[in-house]
């Protein structure tokens, strides 16, 4: 199993959830994270003070998967995440050894 | 009976007319009077509190609204017991009230106070005590001691506000110089923006001033702050007149109009200069407009109240944006800024405005050049007596609280978990 | 002697007894006004924003907030400069007021109108325009252009409210016909409710509307927001007696009961369909029980204001929950919905319901059916011209800037940091 | 002509001279009463509400606003149909009102009560019947049912609510005893306060209560409420004069000082005893004072005032940190820890620190010993006869909605999602 | 080491907070994260418009272990934080390489 | 790739965000987290009483990084957030398989 997550663009999470539940995948776990990188921040004006905000919120989207769908996951998330500006996002994939169902006590792929 | 009927007869006509005459209690004044204390009130735990703690960090927002709140309950407290009788007992030497009045000696519900209970008076002057200490503590919130702060507000009422109020209102020399000082331009808004500035000079600026962002936790609340301290400052101004007349409609009509302008002319300042039009921009210029009106409110007309808002709402924007950055120092929330700037302006644009067919003093433009000179004397002993004054009370607070700024871990962790184990907001 | 006496005698009674009668400043009634027109000012910068504000998502917040405190305040200045005269200077043609009040020339503190000054009439006047542009903010949140909305304001105070009010209060022809509108049902009401449905209509839905959930930022300040109102609407309604009177407080007990029992039943309708009473259907039934008895105020018994407040109720949730969808027009906040249905039913219901040993006036239960017609009359005349006009006027605004709605990318990344360069909250 | 003089001639001079007077309307105390009314009810959907609400979990805010706001509304409608007829219809057996004026029948806007408008004084009335039994709902929150709280509410102010009003104020028997209750301590406070207390042990304690940590939700609104709370208060207490004179002046000065006071005392215990002087503790203690001097606001002097505040804000914190803790049960947001503690207090210290001077009245400390005997037996029987009705009441109302309490998934999801489908805030 | 991340319910936390602490693991990290998956969300009525949220609030509790604690962890957590009702969430291993304690500079379990 | 996870004191953002950006380290994603360790939180008193609230803010800050990277990352944040009290914090490291630039679909390395 492997654990694909990605930082995306908020106003694009629709879309990827959709994306990805019409390929089949059906769990995720999403967050509010806050991202830095080439896409820069806007100014704040307050007070008389400028401000940059580096930080720039993104979602991010956890999906553990089996092995033979993480191209898939991949894939999918690229195509509906794109707006092909920049600070679109990355996607990072790791290993993921076990998983759990809690409910049932199901191990691995099953639990997904 | 031709005298009983005299009587009753003029306490019909508009009050204007009858300045000085001796009456009875005038029910619809009285009712006008009750109505505008407690608008008045409702500015300082309600407006001024939200005004302010909307703009502070979410770290800081409670300990903000907590100087308000808490000067607010000092200030009601030392009014009754010696403020008043400081204020406004009999002259002694024009400089101060005598104390036969200490605890309110002697006042009881039928003591009358031209046409309503000095009772009511006593009310409606101590909320004016209140929010002149509360608005000095937008100079330096997120670092004064809580405990600095409540000294602080004690000493300040007894030592420089209730003098000025007797020098301008309770029979003092600025009286009877002829300074014109409708509701308390010089009395509540210069002596606090000036006590708030010498407070944010001696006290330092905030760790990462001007290096980091400091995020208004809610201009939310800040707009709603503003729109309460508006309505209040109808009772402020309105209830100066004392009587439900036409002074007190001239001087309602006349703030909502300066506000008005000041707010867009704020935020047109910030549209032209900055392409953003901001609503704490918008709240802004609106306090500062009701600001400078307020020694204006019931001398000046319409077209008076038009220009008078019109540079108020620049000269708050030039007073935060311009001035504050050039000198350098913290005047976190511009009570110098805002209400010591525009309280100047106010103070001299009544002398230039002011027209003999709405108050009964002509002003320059009416050809009166004389009265721009006793309003400015009055701004600049005020200032003066402020400036030092202040400083020695602030000393004092320090002194008593071991220094007058909190640790430096305090200041990070925020003063509301730090200070008062309680957070703003758990949602 | 014997005039005199009489004067003062009949001053003392209730003063609807005296209509017509010439007589000087009445205190007590110059107290209430002074309180009511402060009562009606709070109800758009902080009641109608707050209720609004709560509704709109929390990205768009300020932005709703500041259409409806920018409209108070660019209506202040109107108000004074021209509104004013336009309504209640001398009757031009039945159609609009003079100009001999430009800048509210000749009005001095002494002026009066009936038993008050009438600065402050002109102060308690300006506030119903304010609120009247403001309400119809409502339908086009979100996506108006800022710029569009301030020139949207000026025009449709000067060539929407400034004629319909004259018609109804300024000496105009719907007055003539015997229109009833005690505080503004027609005037303010069903003209900004109409006002926004056009403007709903020409400027288009939000982006994904109907597809995706818009969740309100915050129904506890929407909630605010309607209590604010409320407590403003006793100065709306009350202070439409102009006097402190019996009429004065039929109104403030009668408003109270049809927006308590609209508020019930609109809870009512929601809980019997949707399974779920809602705080935000509470707080709209309550605004529109409100709108509903805001003509009748003065008109109807505490009967009839019981079956107005029940059906305003149901008819607001009609208009929000069923019309709207089925007619799919996106008028955010409902300004038509709440204000312009229950302003219409308001209108008819006062024909219905009138009583004359309340207002002097009996209405189609008491027999007389002739008034239904002139309501009715009154109601298709403001809703044709202002439906006319307002889209005129929002075709104006429009053109002077390039457009009235905001780009694609502004409305995805919310109008609060796109366009005021701020946030509503940062907790 | 000799007897018109003399009616002229009272009619201005101070209504407490003329108490018993056979008079006309007199528009100062009409527009002192409307804007009294007025601000009583901004008192319970918004004071009240934020109050409370802010005290409460971010899952419920909006079920406990919600009662507040529902507990008006249904208490304006109870009222005006039978609540006020029961109270102040024509006295039957010194115990209830007659049903002569059910829904305010026979009452025109010309009927008179005193110097008012009687729709006025109704409307007045009415705002006391709501916040009293909102009050109580501030023991039971997060986990009434809102059904069984909606049928509690028409109950209570029905059977419970209306017979001490005509007891104290309707001609009752504890008004022929002479015992004091200038604006409602006896009859809103502790009245509302012990129906708290029951139906708090009657319901049971929270799901985790003691154990896990239930943080308030928003303080600042909290503050907020508490500001509004006291602004309402001056109509409540300055309003129970029912006139624009000196005894409302005293009423209101009185409040603002015992409120400062209190709020000052408050902090200041938890400072010493907890290390943390909290902003809820200020707030507390204001709403402790204001209600410990609701009884005695028209009898007492400053110094009474003063010593009664400083009781209250301790008593109020000694309610909620050490008898609460004490006796275990879950008053959730101290309706009897607050009100109904500190209404006997004020009841008490009402017979002890009364003036002849101010009220007409002396008390203990003037020599009138018997006075405490009064005052100690209004409470007593309040507090039996509060008990042992809201808890049949609460009774009857959770039996016609199958239990009283929520499921307990729904207290675990909260009320505000499950209830009503709703959140406070989606930021 | 391992990191072993569980999606629980929220008002689990304080049972698996302390069940761990009982089992030894005395440092954790948790975030507020919303999940999409076998649990539907509920519907919101809005001004006469119906929207399915399909987001659930869950937290995520992670915490880092020596490999020998792995399998404690779990079972921890499954007790804990089981109701057997659908939502009840999952349990994530993945690898670990290093662990470092800002404060003092230690590495490897020694860190944790 | 690796990804290096620190869990850090708020007030430490700036810093090690500017250190980072110094290292060459131009990406990252941050979240908000709340940590539990040896660092005891505060007391709360509320309406008469008192609980520990165990809980303590702290801040995720997550680089994915080339191999090379890792050491120089870690060091930089040890440097930046230290400050030597109870509480300063953590520094995971785990494997990172594969990274994707969503906008223009470079993997690898150059994604990052
Ligand atoms: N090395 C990294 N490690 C973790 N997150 C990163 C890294 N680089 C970028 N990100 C995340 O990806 C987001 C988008 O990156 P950015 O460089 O702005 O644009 P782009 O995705 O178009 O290259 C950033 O806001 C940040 O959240
Ligand atoms: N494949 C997955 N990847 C990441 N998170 C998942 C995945 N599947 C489920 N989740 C998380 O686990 C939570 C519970 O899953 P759900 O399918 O609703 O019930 P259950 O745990 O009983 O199977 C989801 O809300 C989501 O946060
Ligand atoms: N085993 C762990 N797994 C995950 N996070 C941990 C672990 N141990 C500690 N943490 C995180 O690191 C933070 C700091 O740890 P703490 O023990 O308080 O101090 P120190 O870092 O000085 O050892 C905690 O608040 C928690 O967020």
């Amino acid at each position: 199993m492997k654990k694909v997550e990605a930082i995306i663009k908020p106003f694009k999470l629709d879309e990827v959830k959709e994306a990805l539940s019409e390929a089949g995948i059906t769990g995720m776990t999403i967050s509010e994270v806050k991202g830095f990188g080439r896409q820069k921040g806007h100014t704040e004006l307050y007070r008389g003070a400028e401000y940059v905000v580096d930080f720039i919120p993104k979602i991010k989207v956890e999906v553990v998967v089996p092995d033979s769908l993480v191209e898939k996951a991949i894939e999918t998330i690229m195509e509906s995440a794109r707006t092909g500006k920049i600070g679109d996002g990355k996607i990072f994939v790791s290993p993921v050894e076990e998983a759990v169902r809690i409910r049932t006590g199901e191990r691995g792929e099953g639990a997904l | 009976m031709e005298k009983l009927l005299r009587v009753i007869f003029f306490s019909l006509l508009p009050a204007t007319a009858l300045a000085g005459e001796t009456k009875g209690l005038n029910t619809g004044d009285t009712a006008w009077m009750l109505a505008a204390t407690a608008m008045v009130m409702l500015m300082t735990p309600a407006g001024l509190a939200l005004f302010y703690g909307g703009m502070s960090r979410s770290k800081n927002i409670l300990n903000t609204i907590g100087m308000s709140f808490l000067a607010y309950c000092l200030a009601s407290v030392v009014w009754v017991l010696w403020g008043y009788t400081l204020s406004f007992g009999h002259d002694v030497g024009e400089v101060i009230g005598g104390l036969e009045k200490l605890f309110l000696k002697g006042i009881t519900p039928e003591t009358l106070s031209g046409t309503i209970p000095e009772l009511l008076f006593v009310a409606f002057q101590g909320t004016f005590a209140a929010i002149a200490v509360a608005i000095a503590s937008g100079s330096v919130i997120e670092r004064l001691k809580f405990s600095t702060w409540l000294i602080f507000v004690v000493l300040w009422i007894t030592f420089v506000y209730a003098p000025v109020a007797h020098w301008v209102w309770g029979g003092g020399f600025l009286a009877h110089d002829g300074a014109l000082d409708f509701a308390g331009g010089t009395v509540v808004h210069i002596n606090s923006g000036i006590a708030g500035l010498v407070m944010a000079i001696l006290l330092g600026k905030r760790r990462h001033y001007g290096k980091k962002a400091f995020f208004p936790s809610s201009v939310v609340l800040t707009v709603l702050g503003a729109a309460l301290l508006w309505f209040g400052w109808f009772g402020f101004n309105g209830g100066s007149a004392l009587s439900a007349n036409g002074s007190a409609a001239t001087a309602f009509l006349i703030t909502n109009v300066a506000a008005s302008v000041a707010a867009i002319s704020w935020m047109a300042t910030e549209w032209m200069f900055l392409k953003k039009p901001t609503l704490l921009g918008a709240a802004s210029g609106a306090v500062s407009g009701l600001v400078a009106i307020t020694p204006a409110a019931g001398y000046v007309n319409v077209l008076g109240a038009f220009l008078i808002g019109l540079v108020a709402g620049v000269l708050g924007w030039f007073g935060v944006f311009v001035l504050k950055k050039k000198l350098g120092y913290d005047d976190s929330l511009d009570a110098f800024g805002v209400h010591g700037l525009n309280g100047i302006w106010g103070a001299i644009a009544t002398g230039i405005f002011a027209v003999k067919s709405v108050g009964g003093t002509p002003g320059v433009l009416e050809g009166n050049l004389p009265l721009l000179w006793v309003q400015t004397k009055a701004v600049l002993i005020t200032v003066v007596f402020s400036a030092v004054m202040s400083g020695v009370v602030y000393g004092i607070a320090s002194l008593l609280t071991g220094g007058a700024r909190v640790p430096e871990d305090v200041e990070i962790e925020g003063l509301d978990s730090a200070v008062h184990g309680e957070r703003g907001f758990n949602l």
